[in-house]
């Protein structure tokens, strides 16, 4: 009881969620079926969608759900149904390859863990209670931001970061015409025809 | 209705067929073939419509005011009103506030005869200033004309391109008569025209292997080009400056052209076009020198002041070519426009300059202007032509020239006949209200600018023009060729009396010949439809096959021979032919001698010629008995889309010139209203020796006994006595016309051969063009191949050497060791390139681990620990 | 409820909130347990109407009313069975996948004003996003079989909801922007008043939109005419072929409890959500007003009433999905595809566009002819921008032409700011 | 313990991030089946976003980046899924000619 009065909910639930990412990442690195590494790339980014949550970026997250959860991980799942064939055990790497990946790994995670620690304003926490979740209302600014207009900059100084002039219209038109050139682009590659070499030696015979 | 809306209407109106046009080209093709030819007349009846619109309003807010011409002729001597006299007297004044101006003009005695009553009037008339005189002869105050840019096309210095519009009672008149006629003939030939509608199976051109020619029908393309042509020329109509007239001048060529070569597979079409085209080139090329010469003096395009500043204030470098030409300063007479001065007067100019050299950089023109003018006063009063004289004359030859070939004057008329190789319905629209009509349009556009020298030149061409042209018609046996003599020697009519400075009654000739032109013309094609053959010799007797045609057409050569109940009624036709002869007799009795005379006698002898050939052409196609059985039991009335507009186009040519009863609205006093401000003046040119009287004398109540009555008897009297000729040769069969041949044979030679023109022109143009060019071509295959050949061997020689030395020895030598270099650093380093992608992300993870322990060991430890 | 634990039994904050939970957990896992049960018997029963026939009349009284609880006995006792080749654990988790994600979309769902277990600023984005993972369960499901026919299934059943997503995200979005939230619980209070105030009635194309929206979530929950992935007559069962039991009945219970779920959005979305065709409640003043918090017994009872309502119309767009589904014949995968590509997204486009110019030219909707109503038109009256200007202290940042309180942001006007430089 | 009573920092975030980052190279290197490779780059783009996010956060920090972080992470997001079409694309294209998806195979443009 005693504990129950003194934890900090918000710790225990990036916790949980901070496990629960960083395990399910593990286990999609050491995993060799391929669907159960999706499958754990799910539940991965999920859980990191709840971390997004906690940090006060409920869009975000949902976005990161929607998105990736919803979409590119029934993506990827297609590409492993339709990429599937009996044999995934074959594409183990060698022993070797993974000690030498291993080392470099963790090098680069106590690089990177040094470098996250290092900075000291990082580590400490904001000094006031942390705010109701209830209170938080993204979605509004986000779509103003995108749209080039910044309603959570109008108390600055600076005219020129008021005015909008650090909004995201620009690059926001640029990404959704990136992207319906890549939807385009990988429909297109998906179905283009393929020259695949025949039996006959023939390299050149279409076989659609 | 506001007259601010006249801009838009017929702006909508120019375009509507334009749209037509690139409706028909983008999608005509794929559209059902009947469809084209809704779009097109849809397109052109709705512009009619508008123009009508126009019309009304113009109607509606400048109604014509007595004084005008037919007010003039009917309202009693004592309530005359002073405007004739006003006019006449104002250039009776010596002393008015503007002195002879207009060079060599001096106070003629002839005017002064001519008008008795005019100088009963004078006293109070004399008082006036002529900024009063002004404002009354433009109706009450009312702006006569409406200009404006529509859109500024670019300004490049002193030239603004813009797109324009000039609109006067001449403009709407005109917008009226060519649409209500290219309405009538879109209707006409969407029955003319339906055997394009399918597989056209050409009856005049054989194929090699002997069968006709089959190709598909071409409905929709004749429809797009009729619309092409119905927009370039109601452009034409409503452009603002020169430039504008420029371009839908040759846009209207251009169509001519294309429907003229209409059947491109016959080889007299497509020479037809060709000729037309190339004739037509040779008057442009006067037209361009006039155009540059008026550009070069006036340093403007546009016709009137174009309010360039839009705040209400003429800017004095947007005054108008009619406004410097016939400035308010110079009592609207002609004068020579002080660009034009500053022009050729560069001696002058020069020594001003050096002797100004601060306002002459200032650009300060102002004490310049001055100067020049004084100097101009000095040399008229020496009696010397002005500075800048030649150069307006330039202007004005050269203009007269683009009409001469539009409208087919002597020595350009030769393409006009041709042009008949081109469907009816095209001839109709060539011969009435476009191409032709535009030349003539355009003299009388351009009549403030011309000279009494120029005019005389207009005057000669005209009356060569009529009287040639009517002569070769006599003789002419196809039907079509006929009605092109005759339109040639109508507009020699039209061009002889803007030259003799009836300005009312060419431009009046040009409306009632349009109708009457376009009747016969499609007449003659609704025979041509029924019997399958040009050539009248085969017809005859059509009349009871084909009612409605015969006594359209009746209608039509009734018309264009002026026949009428003497000072009641009359055809068309009279009003406007009358008119002109008329003016020639006025001219006769200004002129003495038999350059005065002369224009008078060969008009009235030419109205005997033309109702003598027409009657000639009428008896020989519908009256008697058939001379071809097989195509007479062949013939048959055209279909109602062919005979309908027949109708409309009679009634037209029969009433378009009556003075309607109980309205003071008639198409004289329209076009009256659009008289260009101060031609109707007496004027003298002292080069020539010779005076233009005043058109207004030859109407004139005092004058009736002396110019009316005699004019209208005698005109009458021929007209009667050309029919009578027809009818006693070919009507009635008295004397048998095989007969006449023989004894007039080598007249009958001379005429059957057109004057012998075309072999005149082959003989002085095209033979030792031949010549030339075959001599040319010689010099240049001998001497100047051998010349260039003999260059290319000793380049191709330098070449050679060049490589082998330099390009194989040096270049190669310096660029193969480059590239065996580069070869052998990148065939070192492919070892790298393992293909492996799990290699590669294991580099970069090396490399980023180790850049980051490079730059915090090496460079800056703090960075990292 | 939370809050009613913490603050009125004065409970510590954790148990208060575990509890709250809990309560909330059973309820709903109820609900959707007596709706699937429900549902079953009255597809049954509506199917046998459809073909002229009784349908189950024997277990339980004249109507049948037990034939679903008997068959989930019998479902109960059956075999839990993995085929030899199937993937034992991603076979065994599939269902529960499918189901959970199906259930915590109940969570962003309001059942009247203010009955939301978790009140999210962006409930309509999360109920979405979590409802795209239900078809997660059905692939994993699919290809851990390790047949051929569930495989099918699977790839159908991922191509057709992707595909379906995109036209039901378009009109999903449609509400959100005549109402400027994605709160659902604010979607529904701005929709209060005569029935003429739902958005379904708002302008043509909201009407047209929301049929487009129905036709995507019928696809979108697997329901005939677009139940390719279950096709029985092609492909046996379709991602089902292999599952028997418990872990089929959960598959069956995520999909009832996903067509309650999207029926329960379209009402709230369109159709008013819990507010009736006519405002009793707020004529006689026991609905909650807006931003109002406190509890009181005569709005409790206005909420039971809207949440009876709410249930109502969700009830009846269920029963709309079964009578589609034994009327129209199945679509083959390509028609599926077309329907989407072709009509449905292009239609959605459209609609959106028209109801965006709609609402931006304030053209007239029938809500207009209603002389009184007591929320209000149902109109943007998002104004962010306003309220961040003045919290910043900066309220001449936004040009206001007319009162400040209620504006469409249609006229609200963002002036360059260089023109007040003098007060920064 | 420590960690349940402790205050969430933005290094706590980092940490995660960091994680991700790492399993998310090392899957790239060490699956041979390209879309393993595709996955640990899901990973290192979730890593980054999650830096992206903790730095926007205020509840984390005072001085944050705002709603720049989610901005950037929004648009992270939407390449990395635009990325993902295509990448899969290749992977299809990729298996269709070679009949396999192991990346090491894919070395027809080994120097």
């Amino acid at each position: 009881m005693m504990l129950l009065a003194t934890l900090d909910w918000y710790s225990l639930f990036f916790l949980l969620f901070a496990l629960l990412t960083c395990g399910f990442a593990v286990g999609v690195l050491f995993s060799d079926n391929i669907v159960h590494m999706a499958f754990y790339l799910t539940l991965s980014l999920g859980s990191c969608a709840g971390l997004f949550f906690l940090a006060g970026a409920p869009f975000v997250g949902a976005m990161q759900l929607m998105i990736y959860v919803g979409g590119t991980v029934v993506l990827l799942a297609f590409g492993v149904m339709l990429t599937a064939n009996a044999n995934f055990s074959s594409l183990r790497i060698p022993r070797g390859g993974w000690v030498v990946s291993l080392i470099v790994g963790g090098l680069l995670l106590v690089l990177l863990l040094t470098a996250a620690l290092r900075v000291e304003s990082w580590r400490t926490p904001r000094d006031e209670a942390v705010l109701p979740l209830a209170e938080v209302q993204t979605a509004t600014v986000l779509g103003a931001g995108l749209t080039g207009v910044r309603v959570d900059k109008l108390h600055e100084d600076d005219p020129v970061t008021r005015r909008g002039m650090s909004g995201y219209l620009l690059p926001f038109v640029i990404i959704s015409v990136h992207l319906l050139v890549v939807l385009v682009g990988a429909a297109y590659m998906a179905r283009t025809r393929i020259y695949r070499r025949s039996a006959s030696g023939n390299p050149r015979s279409r076989t659609g | 209705m506001d007259t601010s809306l006249l801009p838009i209407l017929l702006g909508v109106a120019v375009l509507l067929p334009l749209a037509s046009f690139f409706t028909l080209l983008m999608i005509g093709r794929w559209l059902p073939q009947s469809w084209s030819g809704y779009i097109a007349t849809t397109a052109i009846v709705t512009a009619g419509l508008l123009s009508f619109w126009s019309l009304s309003i113009w109607l509606f807010n400048h109604a014509p005011e007595a004084g005008s011409h037919q007010t003039a002729e009917h309202v009693a001597s004592g309530q005359m009103p002073s405007v004739h006299a006003r006019l006449v007297a104002q250039h009776d004044q010596p002393d008015g506030p503007a002195p002879a101006t207009i060079p060599g003009q001096e106070p003629s005695p002839e005017v002064a005869s001519h008008s008795p009553e005019a100088a009963s009037h004078s006293p109070e008339a004399a008082s006036q200033s002529p900024e009063a005189e002004h404002t009354s002869a433009e109706h009450g105050g009312k702006k006569h004309a409406y200009t404006d840019d529509y859109y500024l096309l670019g300004q490049f210095g002193r030239l603004r391109l813009t797109i324009s519009y000039y609109i006067d009672s001449l403009t709407l008149v005109m917008f009226c008569v060519v649409s209500i006629i290219a309405s009538c003939i879109h209707f006409y030939s969407m029955g003319y025209m339906h055997e394009e509608e399918g597989v056209f199976t050409d009856p005049e051109v054989t194929m090699k292997d002997g069968s006709l020619l089959k190709r598909p029908g071409r409905y929709w393309v004749f429809f797009m080009y009729l619309s092409l042509f119905c927009f370039s020329m109601l452009g034409l109509l409503l452009a603002g400056n020169v430039a504008m007239v420029f371009v839908f001048w040759e846009l209207v060529g251009i169509c001519s052209y294309f429907l003229i070569g209409f059947y491109v597979e016959r080889k007299s079409a497509s020479n037809a076009a060709n000729k037309a085209f190339i004739v037509n080139r040779i008057g442009d090329f006067g037209m361009i020198i006039g155009l540059m010469a008026l550009w070069t003096g006036l340093g403007t395009l546009a016709f009137g002041d174009v309010d360039a500043s839009g705040n209400g204030t003429i800017e004095k470098a947007e005054q108008g070519i009619f406004t410097q030409v016939r400035s308010e300063e110079s009592g609207y007479c002609l004068a020579t426009p002080i660009g034009m001065v500053r022009q050729s007067a560069r001696g002058e100019v020069g020594k001003w300059a050096r002797q100004h050299p601060e306002a002459a950089v200032n650009g300060d023109t102002a004490e310049l202007d001055k100067r020049l003018r004084q100097l101009q006063s000095e040399r008229i009063s020496d009696g010397k032509t002005p500075y800048g004289y030649w150069l307006l004359i330039i202007a004005g030859v050269g203009i007269f020239c683009g009409c001469v070939g539009k409208s087919a004057q002597f020595p350009l008329h030769v393409w006009l006949p041709d042009a008949m190789e081109g469907p009816t319905p095209v001839s109709a629209l060539v011969h009435s209200a476009t191409m032709v009509a535009a030349g003539v349009y355009l003299v009388g556009r351009f009549y403030p600018v011309f000279t009494p020298e120029v005019l005389f030149v207009i005057a000669i061409i005209g009356v060569f023009t009529l009287f040639m042209a009517a002569t070769i018609a006599i003789t002419a046996t196809d039907i079509k060729r006929v009605l092109a003599y005759s339109t040639i020697s109508q507009l020699g009519y039209m061009m002889m009396a803007l030259g003799l400075g009836g300005w009312l009654a060419g431009m009046l000739h040009l409306v009632t010949h349009a109708f009457f032109k376009s009747l016969l013309l499609m007449c003659s094609g609704s025979v041509i439809h029924a019997v399958h053959t040009n050539e009248m010799p085969e017809m005859g007797g059509l009349r009871k096959k084909m009612p409605y045609t015969a006594y359209t057409m009746l209608v039509g050569c009734l018309a264009i021979s002026g026949v009428c109940l003497p000072f009641l009624i009359g055809f068309s036709g009279y009003y406007s032919k009358d008119m002109i002869l008329e003016q020639a007799f006025s001219f006769r009795g200004a002129n003495a001698g038999w350059l005065g005379s002369l224009f008078f006698v060969t008009a009235t002898g030419g109205a005997a010629i033309t109702a003598f050939y027409m009657f000639r052409l009428w008896f020989m196609t519908f009256a008697g008995s058939p001379r071809n059985e097989h195509r007479y039991s062949h013939a048959y009335e055209s279909p109602k889309t062919i005979y309908v507009p027949l109708v409309i186009l009679a009634v037209f040519a029969t009433a378009v010139a009556w003075h309607i009863p109980f309205v003071s609205v008639s198409l004289q006093g329209l076009l009256e209203q659009a008289r260009p401000t101060g031609t109707a003046a007496t004027v003298t040119s002292s080069m020539l020796g010779m005076t233009w009287p005043n058109e207004h004398i030859a109407h004139l109540d005092s004058q009736w006994w002396t110019i009316k009555f005699p004019v209208t008897m005698l005109a009458t009297g021929t007209a009667l006595g050309g029919i009578l000729l027809a009818a006693v040769l070919y009507g009635f069969g008295v004397v048998n016309p095989d007969d006449v041949r023989r004894r007039f044979n080598l007249i009958y030679r001379f005429l059957i051969n057109k004057w012998w023109f075309d072999e005149l022109y082959d003989v002085l143009f095209v033979k030792p063009l031949h010549q030339i060019s075959h001599v040319v071509s010689r010099i240049d295959q001998r001497w100047i191949d051998g010349l260039i050949d003999g260059l290319a061997w000793s380049v191709r020689w330098f070449a050679r050497t060049w490589e082998r030395v330099v390009d194989q020895g040096l270049v190669d030598g310096v660029v193969n060791v480059v590239g065996r270099w580069t070869y052998s650093i990148g065939a070192s380093l492919r070892v790298v390139q393992t293909g492996s992608l799990r290699q590669y992300v294991m580099f970069l993870a090396i490399a980023l681990i180790a850049i980051f322990l490079i730059v915090s060991f090496f460079w800056s430890p703090t960075l990292a620990f | 409820m939370a809050e009613f634990f913490v603050d009125r039994l004065s409970l510590s904050a954790p148990v208060g909130y575990t509890l709250a939970a809990l309560i909330q957990c059973v309820l709903i896992v109820a609900l959707i347990g007596v709706a699937a049960l429900l549902f079953i018997w009255m597809e049954r029963k509506i199917s046998g109407r459809i073909q002229d026939r009784w349908g189950p009349n024997r277990v339980g009284g004249k109507f049948g009313w037990f034939q679903t609880l008997a068959d989930g006995m019998k479902l109960l006792t059956k075999e839990d069975l993995a085929p030899k080749d199937a993937q034992v654990i991603l076979f065994r988790l599939a269902p529960y996948v499918s189901f959970a994600a199906s259930f915590s979309a109940y969570l962003a769902l309001p059942f009247a004003d203010g009955w939301v277990i978790a009140p999210m600023t962006m409930g309509l984005f999360f109920i979405l996003a979590v409802l795209g993972l239900e078809v997660f369960g059905v692939i994993l499901g699919g290809y851990a079989s390790g047949s051929k026919w569930s495989l099918f299934g699977a790839i159908r059943q991922a191509a057709q909801v992707v595909s379906y997503e995109v036209p039901l995200a378009m009109c999903a979005v449609v509400p959100v922007f005549l109402c400027g939230t994605m709160d659902l619980v604010a979607i529904g209070e701005k929709q209060a008043g005569l029935f003429t105030n739902w958005l379904v009635f708002h302008d043509p194309f909201t009407f047209v939109i929301f049929w487009v929206y129905f036709t995507c979530t019928v696809a979108s929950v697997n329901r005939s005419p677009f139940d390719l992935p279950e096709a029985e007559s092609e492909l046996v069962a379709g991602f089902l072929t292999e599952y028997s039991g418990l872990r089929w009945s959960f598959f069956f219970m995520a999909e009832y409890s996903s067509m309650l779920l999207v029926s329960g959005l379209a009402a709230i979305l369109f159709f008013g959500g819990w507010n009736g065709p006519l405002p009793i409640f707020h004529c006689i003043g026991w609905a909650y007003q807006q931003s109002e918090t406190t509890w009181r017994l005569t709005g409790y009872l206005a909420n039971l009433a809207g949440c009876v309502n709410f249930l109502a119309k969700a009830v009846l767009g269920v029963t709309v999905m079964m009578w589609v589904r034994w009327t129209l014949p199945r679509l083959r995968i390509d028609q599926v595809i077309t329907v989407c590509l072709k009509y449905c997204v292009p239609l959605a486009a459209i609609c959106f566009v028209g109801a965006l110019m709609w609402q931006t030219l304030a053209w007239p909707s029938p809500n207009d002819l209603v002389p009184v109503t007591p929320a209000g038109k149902a109109g943007v009256r998002e104004q962010w921008v306003l309220q961040q200007a003045k919290n910043a202290g900066r309220e001449n940042l936004v040009g206001v032409s007319g009162p400040a309180t209620d504006m469409p942001v249609t006229d609200i006007v963002v002036r360059p700011l260089e023109q007040e430089g003098g007060e920064g | 313990m420590y960690l349940l009573l402790a205050q969430i920092t933005v290094a706590h975030y980092l940490v995660v991030g960091a994680v991700l980052f790492v399993t998310g190279v090392l899957c790239m290197a060490t699956k041979r089946n390209a879309i393993g490779v595709l996955i640990g780059i899901e990973l290192v783009l979730n890593g980054a976003n999650l830096n992206f996010i903790a730095f926007g956060s205020k509840y984390l920090r005072h001085d944050t980046l705002g709603f720049d972080g989610q901005l950037i992470a929004l648009f992270v997001i939407v390449l990395a899924a635009a990325e993902a079409a295509v990448a899969l694309a290749i992977a299809l294209n990729f298996y269709n000619n070679h009949t396999t998806i192991d990346v090491d195979k894919a070395e027809d443009l080994k120097g």
